[in-house]
């Protein structure tokens, strides 16, 4: 789940970072009340609070100079969709006149099973652009997920990028707050870009943080639909994950159900492959039950764009009997709307599967190349 | 002789009293695994399928010191405490089925489990099968056979599919690895491959990867410097998927020029290796290799 | 430094350990009062919260059915001194009605270099009595400090003394809590003994934790001045903690300085072999400079029970020049006393601590034996 | 050779711009030690008695490869640090000077080096000295000789004593260790005694112990157990020491029936090592062993 900038920067402050001065607004509160009470003065930089990638080129980040600015500034942000997201809140926050600007972020490397702490002392573009343009500069240290992030670690990347004395021992103990929140809130990414040298210290002037989402329990104070603040969902995308379904739209009109991305993304290269296309990604994971299997068939029968169904099923905890359970449940509760499903089923308790689904007047196949081809053609 | 799992291995089921775990056992037991006991806390003392229950790891290894094997379906917050009182009771092999387990937590009992010389499969894996010998998993055992090609996977399903494509076809299998879907896993592509290298048992093997990380890359470095004499036929998964939407577990978050389909697929025939375009070729292309 | 009970209860609490309800009172509030709005009701116990071991057995714990006996009890502990410790605080707490009472601690195995969980289903006795008594009763776990005490290893040892089903859930959770308390806190102790069976749950009815001074600068809200409470002090050594010097009071005459614990202690074998009496143990510690030094023989020169006083000194970290620094700057202060004073000193410096000695006129010994058959006869 | 430190001993100071950290770089340098650079965070380019200074044990080490042994000055909050920074940079010997670090990062460093091979004597010891070769700690260096003598001990300034009464005796040292005085350290009596074992120069052992605590009942119960051929002669401070004070450093939370001068002294004796009355008394029972 992605934070907000101001809940990144709330964490991170929480651990002894220094941050900007700001005030946050939400939509439909006095812009003018809220700066006069937090004591802002100008120039302050008006940020739309949203989560898609690239908020700043997109118009949701304005410098300005004045209170009267900021607060015609703000009230049009409330108008404004950034990339398609229009922003409830928005973050008021005084600017820091700065010379550098560096980038930061600490993420999992797969390959190494240890977190990475990255840093550059080219901020303020993205990581893959500073990648393109200044690989070298570049700082990539591993660390022991046991002892984590240490003292003289944090000193020495510091020292890498470029840094030295009350500016060194500042940063040093940035990264090391921002180490903390990464890995007691379950961090995937915890980012600050650009961290701004203002004088012999640093500043965040953005933070970004990603939680698990499978480590989310553990943080019920950060718990809040963001579905749709996020702009990475269409509403079809966001309906899905209101209801817990793995549901990705795209543009055919051949609606897909399997069981694990792998199987799934396979089975969308199929579909291709034999002349259809694909109108989504749907996986229903491991060991779905009958009432999921249901829900994603009802979903798949009322989403638009699928004019036919292909469910490819190949059991392992997942078992025949369940999905054909939820097929059956599912046509049974909507009737018949029109949609040829085709149905193809195989590994655990696939002969009790079949045999259901028999019952109810499907025939499913066990080869897929044939039940694919079967789908192309209704 | 086979990897991870064969003849000798003895297991012990954790959250056998869950549904999975003992519809598991069940199915473990009729392909003819050696499950030796299961551990619930709080249900010591039960059977599942004649199987002995215990509190605690500790008991069931006392119980029955030949136990070297653990498989778990312990839910996500309960799973990192099973891997370490596997890890300690000394199991050689600990094969994590949980899906849904917390990255950091994983991170750590992975390294912790490294330092202490446990082999850790998963988490969010289907499992290990040495066909005809032994299966430590959840993978439908009707559709493997005994042979020589070994098949290292990222995706359990897909996995199933194309070992039942090569049966049909006539080409055994060797040890079948699903090594997980986390981001963080136990055994990677690279050092799955490093123990096949060294299996007799084993002539060529199927890799299968998905889009998103750098694990089929790496792998296919390690080709290139000359650290895997074996054959290898690959197929990259989400070929047609469109970039910048994450497909379930597919995709990282920093990418940093790698994970596409057409970055994998250049690494890997780079390398020589072989790269299916549909699953549905890998018999035909392993067939060749192994004539 | 140990903590008061109410102290270690409040921290178990914040972890998520159900306590007894209870309310501290003060020496002066009123009593009554505090009960009252506390909503205890009777039966209570009556606890003073002083940190001397034995409190319950030298009266300073006591279970009563009213109201108006807590009242008078408590006023009465506030007048009574607790092998010699007369107490500031007063816990009263609702009494629990219990079956079995438990043993639990958490100490630093030295030889192992780990936490060891101890623990045992005979408690309300203390460890050594446990040890003496019911040996095969005493669980004992050590921990890896890096993954900490595991869920899995809590619940072992909770079945290893006796405990099962809802209970061994309570007891595991507890036990998890007492270690973190135990890890946060910078424990050298964590123990809550007895810690009772309540229905299926268990409940510490008293807890102490003992945390490492050389860690205190990381809790300062544990701060406070406990030297008195603590009970384990006479006047003199209160007197010299309170100044920051180690040191001990003996029932001699000959008031020794040495440097290091080891040779502080010889010197007083030493004292004793040769006819003498320490009067005291005064460890300066390694590399003293001259102003504690000086403390140190101004302290002696004030402590009564020193009729003549020993300096023992073999210098490492610590430096000859400073040592004779010190006691010159001593003895020119404090003017002569009619202390004798003998020195012996070696190692580090001990050149210039020998002629600044001289010039003051002090000789200073070489050997140590020669130097304390000159104190024994001063 | 001598254990520990000797001929080819090359030594980083951690903490070397402080009072004590500079001021015993000269002494032991003086004695003869090779110091070949010293560490102080901001401090990077300065020199220290003729020493480099650098920034980082990384660039120290990348600048003075040779280096195999730090010894650490730095002040107690930041030491912990230090000893974390002194092990990922390779040095095989660890000496940690410092007073006052917390129990729980003892706790913690002291397992961490262990796990990568790293030897630490301390905290808060005097370090080690193989007379005439090298000295890497706090200790006087004009009160030890060469000889054939091991020296252990858990203080400081007893050790200076008795290393001073053999010299005056004539019975030169081969290492002498304070392995200090923290209830968590780095190498305890039984692991220097395994290594004295091994050490050819060393044809007797001096072990000087405290009160509190159960290092020395081990090294007895070692001695027992016939781990240890060499001869032994022991001190025990804290004869006279009245029982439920602490002293000092001495004397452990938890006794469990260990820890006593009477305690001690059994347990060494009954393992066949004699223990002097007096730390004068100890020259001549060493001499009577060596005859």
């Amino acid at each position: 789940m992605k934070l907000f900038e101001y809940e990144a920067k709330s964490l991170l402050s929480k651990y002894g970072v220094e941050v900007p001065p700001s005030v946050l607004v939400r939509k439909g509160e006095d812009v003018r009340a809220k700066i006069r009470d937090a004591g802002l003065e100008p120039p302050v930089v008006v940020k739309a609070q949203v989560l898609v990638a690239g908020r700043g080129k997109a118009g949701g980040i304005k410098l300005v100079k004045t209170i009267d600015e900021a607060v015609s500034v703000a009230e049009k942000l409330f108008e404004t969709p950034i990339k398609g997201v229009i922003p409830r809140l928005v973050l008021i926050e005084k600017a820091i006149p700065h010379d550098t600007e560096l980038y930061t972020a600490i993420v999992i490397d797969r390959s190494e099973r240890r977190p990475v702490v990255l840093a550059s002392r080219y901020g303020g573009m993205d990581i893959e652009e500073i990648a393109r343009e200044k690989p070298e500069s570049i700082v990539r240290r591993f660390i022991d997920p046991y002892t984590g992030l240490k003292g003289y670690e944090a000193r020495l990347i510091g020292k890498k990028i470029g840094l030295s004395g009350k500016t060194l021992a500042s940063f040093a103990s940035f990264l090391q707050a921002l180490y903390r929140v990464f890995t007691e809130y379950d961090g995937e990414l915890a980012e600050s870009n650009p961290l701004a040298v203002v004088g012999d210290k640093v500043i965040p002037l953005d933070a970004r943080l990603i939680v698990d989402d499978n480590a989310l329990y553990r943080h019920p104070e950060l718990a809040g639909d963001r579905i749709e603040e996020s702009g990475e969902y269409t509403e079809w995308e966001v309906k899905a994950r209101r209801q817990g379904l793995t549901f990705v739209e795209l543009d055919g009109d051949i609606g897909i159900i399997s069981n694990g991305a792998g199987l799934t993304m396979t089975t969308m290269d199929l579909v291709l492959e034999y002349g259809g296309r694909p109108a989504n990604f749907l996986d229903i994971g491991g060991g779905a039950r009958a009432d999921l299997v249901k829900k994603a068939v009802g979903f798949l029968l009322e989403y638009p764009k699928a004019k036919k169904i292909f469910i490819n099923i190949f059991g392992g905890i997942t078992r025949g009997d369940e999905v054909a359970k939820g097929i059956v449940a599912a046509l049974s509760e909507l009737g018949e709307i029109g949609k040829p499903i085709i149905v193809r089923l195989a590994g655990t308790n696939e002969e009790e599967g079949r045999r259901i689904l028999k019952e109810a007047g499907i025939e499913a196949y066990t080869d897929p190349i044939e039940a694919v081809r079967k789908v192309v053609e209704a | 002789m086979a990897i991870l799992v064969g003849e000798d291995t003895r297991v012990i089921v954790q959250g056998i009293t869950g549904r999975e775990g003992s519809f598991h056992t069940r199915l473990m037991l009729e392909y003819g695994t050696k499950v030796v006991a299961g551990v619930t806390p709080g249900k010591g003392g039960m059977e599942v399928h004649g199987v002995p229950v215990y509190d605690t790891m500790e008991e069931a290894v006392e119980a029955h010191p030949e136990a070297n094997t653990s498989i778990i379906f312990v839910p996500a917050r309960f799973a990192a405490d099973a891997v370490y009182e596997a890890v300690d009771a000394g199991m050689r092999l600990v094969v994590v089925i949980t899906e849904g387990i917390p990255v950091h937590e994983s991170l750590r009992f992975v390294n912790y489990a490294k330092s202490r010389g446990t082999t850790i499969i998963g988490p969010n894996c289907p499992g290990v099968i040495s066909p005809g010998k032994a299966k430590v998993g959840i993978l439908p055992g009707h559709v493997f056979k005994p042979g020589n090609v070994a098949i290292i996977s990222r995706s359990g399903t897909l996995t199933y599919e194309v070992a039942y494509a090569l049966t049909k076809n006539g080409i055994g299998q060797s040890t079948v690895i699903g090594i997980g879907g986390d981001p963080v896993i136990g055994t990677s592509f690279t050092e799955a491959l490093k123990l096949l290298e060294e299996d007799d048992e084993t002539k060529a093997i199927v890799l299968l990867g998905e889009i998103g990380g750098d694990m089929e890359e790496r792998a296919a470095a390690m080709v290139k410097r000359g650290e895997v004499s074996k054959p290898i036929v690959a197929f990259i998964a989400g070929r047609t998927a469109p970039p910048g939407k994450r497909m379930g577990h597919a995709g990282a978050i920093i990418m940093m020029g790698t994970g596409t389909y057409k970055g994998k697929v250049e690494a890997l025939e780079s390398a020589g290796i072989k790269v299916a375009r549909m699953p549905f070729d890998i018999p035909k292309l392993v067939a060749d290799l192994l004539t």
